[in-house]
């Protein structure tokens, strides 16, 4: 990313903002509400062009995870899946984050049940399988342990860990633990 | 011929009407255009 | 990205949508209603008289169209407004996801219009002349109608008040289709004269496929922030 | 150069206003005064052959169809910015092409209307669907759904975009509206002046003052378009 900015309905949110991650950086941004995290995250992630600057990934998947993103509420946690694996073209990572998420302690009777059924923290598990599926080698996680009991936490410590050793993770969090996991910081301000 | 008098005559008011409301626009924006550096 | 893959990509969004339409029949539901009440009471308020070929065209089409009108924006509001356009914003290219989407808006189409239009000859009990010029001129005219409606509906879904405006945004650019499709329609339901109408048939052609690649191009731009 | 000086040349540099302006009294003139009454061909039961009738009405083409035409090139231009607004996402652009279009849909309202005049002299009822009046009508419903798309969206990014999607998409109706549909109905309008071969078929002293007003409102149109960009602009300061 170089010398991004962007501006929205004329208040500034990034300002010349430089970033460059290598495979195995954890990065962690925080920053009070409105200070740009999620916009930095979206801009990141290829979803939102800045204002001015470019952002460019290094070929390979990126997974996203943000409160923001739900899954298909009427496919089931594995179709959510075995989907999202089959438009990247990696048919086979369906049953590998299916596993993953067993092992996250996702109750299996929940597996065929539509994802409107799930309880948040159920929920928000399957994002975070969703954004590892095929072991992207960008990941951006906003906020992942919202709504996540420790149990959960432990599992976004995990995740960030497995991770890392396929790419780059950027994380953008309020939550001081979560904080901890990072190895780079940046702290954003509240422009104007 | 009274009634194509009619009409030119009612067209060309409105004509010198629209034309001088343009002109007036048009001097408008030289003076803000003079103002701003 | 071997075309093979790509391919596959895309028709996996097609039985993505298809498979949650079919959970919620959300939009089958909306659309079927409304193209089989509006059939009734058009079929009631014609109270027997035996409309001539002209007007069973305009009927038709009427109802065709505004059974699309409820249906099409489905396809790209839902995914906005259940904010799952994320996930294929990440992992699918634009031009695969407008063709998925095409293609579910066609079958959605289509499907409606095998359901409404033998009803329509039914109740107004009208055997078409010509059966394979009827059949074409009804296809090519849902073909028009997704190719249009599919854009639209991801510009609308981008809107304030999501789907609302679709109809006003889409029928001026079916009016062509409309149009045509009438006349073609009616040239097939008419005795005599000769069964195909060619002139809109090429007519109908080049609207879908110009649409359709003026949509591919343009979709890009209204897909990506 | 203070302000006084600048208005003092101002007559001069522009020279162009001021022949836009006397232009258009001239064609006004000519048309009501100057210009021969067209004769056209009409059936004489009593001797049972055509005689020449004085047809004042055409007049009303002298304005009629420069009005399309300059809706036809205002939604050019508007598509036109509109490719440059995606291209290079300028406000300008945006602006631009959102300017050309307002015009587009003022100067195709006008269009109708003298349209409709004409058709209620010459076929008797004010619309009766003649496909070139249709063509008009349906582009201007569909630059007023563009202004309806406009105005639902908020953020002004998205909004230059988007509706810069829906004038290139309208734009690529237009060559099924205007030369399609014509075709289809059985028309009821004229032969156009410019008929499909493009010759001409009016005398020499119509076709001057129908060229010379085609191109006055031409300009006329550019200069509206001018003024508007540059009020906004101006009034944003940007």
């Amino acid at each position: 990313m170089t010398d991004v900015s962007h501006k929205f309905d004329g208040r500034t949110i990034l300002a010349g903002l430089s970033l460059t991650l290598t495979p195995g950086d954890v990065m962690v941004v925080t920053g009070a509400n409105g200070a740009g995290k999620s916009t930095l995250l979206r801009i990141a992630a290829g979803l939102l062009k800045p204002t001015s600057g470019g952002a460019e990934r290094g070929g390979g998947m990126t997974g996203y995870a943000a409160p923001d993103l739900q899954p298909w509420s009427e496919l089931s946690a594995r179709e959510n899946l075995d989907f999202l694996a089959r438009i990247r073209g990696c048919a086979d990572a369906g049953r590998e984050a299916i596993k993953w998420l067993e092992a996250a302690g996702f109750p299996a009777v929940h597996l065929p049940t539509p994802a409107a059924t799930l309880s948040t923290g159920q929920r928000q598990r399957l994002k975070l399988a969703m954004a590892w599926l095929g072991r992207p080698t960008l990941l951006i996680l906003d906020e992942p342990g919202s709504n996540l009991d420790d149990e959960g936490r432990s599992l976004v410590a995990r995740l960030i860990g497995e991770a890392r050793c396929d790419g780059a993770v950027l994380l953008a969090t309020n939550d001081s633990a979560e904080a901890a996991l990072g190895g780079r910081h940046l702290e954003l301000r509240v422009l104007d | 011929m009274s009634a194509e008098l009619k009409v030119l005559s009612v067209l060309l008011v409105v004509w010198v009407g629209l034309f001088f409301y343009l002109l007036h626009l048009d001097r408008e924006i030289r003076k803000i255009k003079d103002r701003q550096p | 990205m071997s075309s093979a893959s790509w391919i596959s990509r895309t028709l996996a969004i097609l039985a993505k949508d298809a498979r949650a339409e079919l959970r919620t029949r959300y939009a089958l539901n909306a659309v079927l209603l409304f193209a089989l009440s509006s059939l009734v009471a058009v079929s009631m308020s014609l109270a027997g008289a035996r409309p001539g070929p002209d007007m069973l065209a305009a009927f038709l089409w009427i109802l065709m169209v505004f059974a699309a009108m409820a249906g099409l924006p489905r396809s790209f509001v839902h995914e906005e407004e259940r904010q799952t356009s994320g996930w294929l914003k990440l992992s699918a290219s634009p031009a695969m996801v407008y063709c998925g989407k095409f293609a579910f808006n066609l079958l959605l189409i289509l499907l409606v219009e095998l359901v409404t239009v033998p009803i329509f000859l039914v109740l107004l009990n009208v055997t078409p002349v010509h059966p394979a010029a009827f059949c074409l001129a009804i296809g090519l005219g849902c073909l028009g109608l997704a190719a249009a409606g599919t854009l639209v509906a991801a510009i609308v879904a981008r809107t304030q008040n999501r789907g609302s405006l679709f109809a006003a945004l889409a029928l001026p650019l079916l009016l062509p289709v409309i149009v045509t499709g009438t006349i073609a329609t009616r040239e097939s339901l008419s005795p005599g004269t000769g069964a195909v109408a060619w002139g809109e048939v090429r007519v109908l052609l080049s609207y879908a496929v110009v649409v359709f690649t003026g949509g591919l191009l343009l979709f890009e731009f209204v897909w990506n922030d | 150069m203070s302000s006084a000086q600048r208005d003092g040349n101002w007559f001069f540099r522009h020279w162009w206003k001021w022949l836009l302006f006397l232009g258009m009294i001239l064609v006004l003139a000519a048309t009501f005064l100057w210009l021969p009454v067209v004769q056209r061909p009409a059936w004489d039961a009593a001797t049972n052959s055509w005689k020449p009738e004085p047809w004042p009405l055409f007049r009303i083409m002298i304005f009629h169809v420069p009005m399309s035409w300059v809706a036809t090139i205002a939604f050019l231009v508007a598509t036109i910015h509109s490719i440059q607004v995606l291209r290079t996402g300028s406000r300008l652009a945006d602006l631009k092409a959102a300017t050309a279009s307002e015009l587009g849909l003022l100067f195709g309202i006008m269009a109708t209307v003298t349209g409709s005049i004409w058709a209620r002299y010459e076929w008797g009822s004010f619309w009766n669907w003649d496909p070139r009046e249709t063509s008009i009508l349906i582009l201007i419903l569909i630059y007023g759904a563009y202004f309806a798309l406009r105005s639902a969206i908020p953020t002004e990014t998205t909004r230059a975009r988007l509706s810069a999607v829906y004038a290139i998409l309208a734009f690529l109706m237009v060559p099924f509206l205007v030369f399609i549909v014509p075709r289809m109905v059985e028309s009821l309008h004229p032969a156009p002046i410019l008929d499909r071969r493009g010759k001409m078929q009016m005398d020499k002293e119509l076709l001057v003052v129908f060229l010379s007003s085609l191109t006055l409102f031409t300009i006329l149109f550019g200069w509206l378009w001018h003024l508007k960009v540059s009020i906004v602009r101006a009034r944003d300061r940007w």
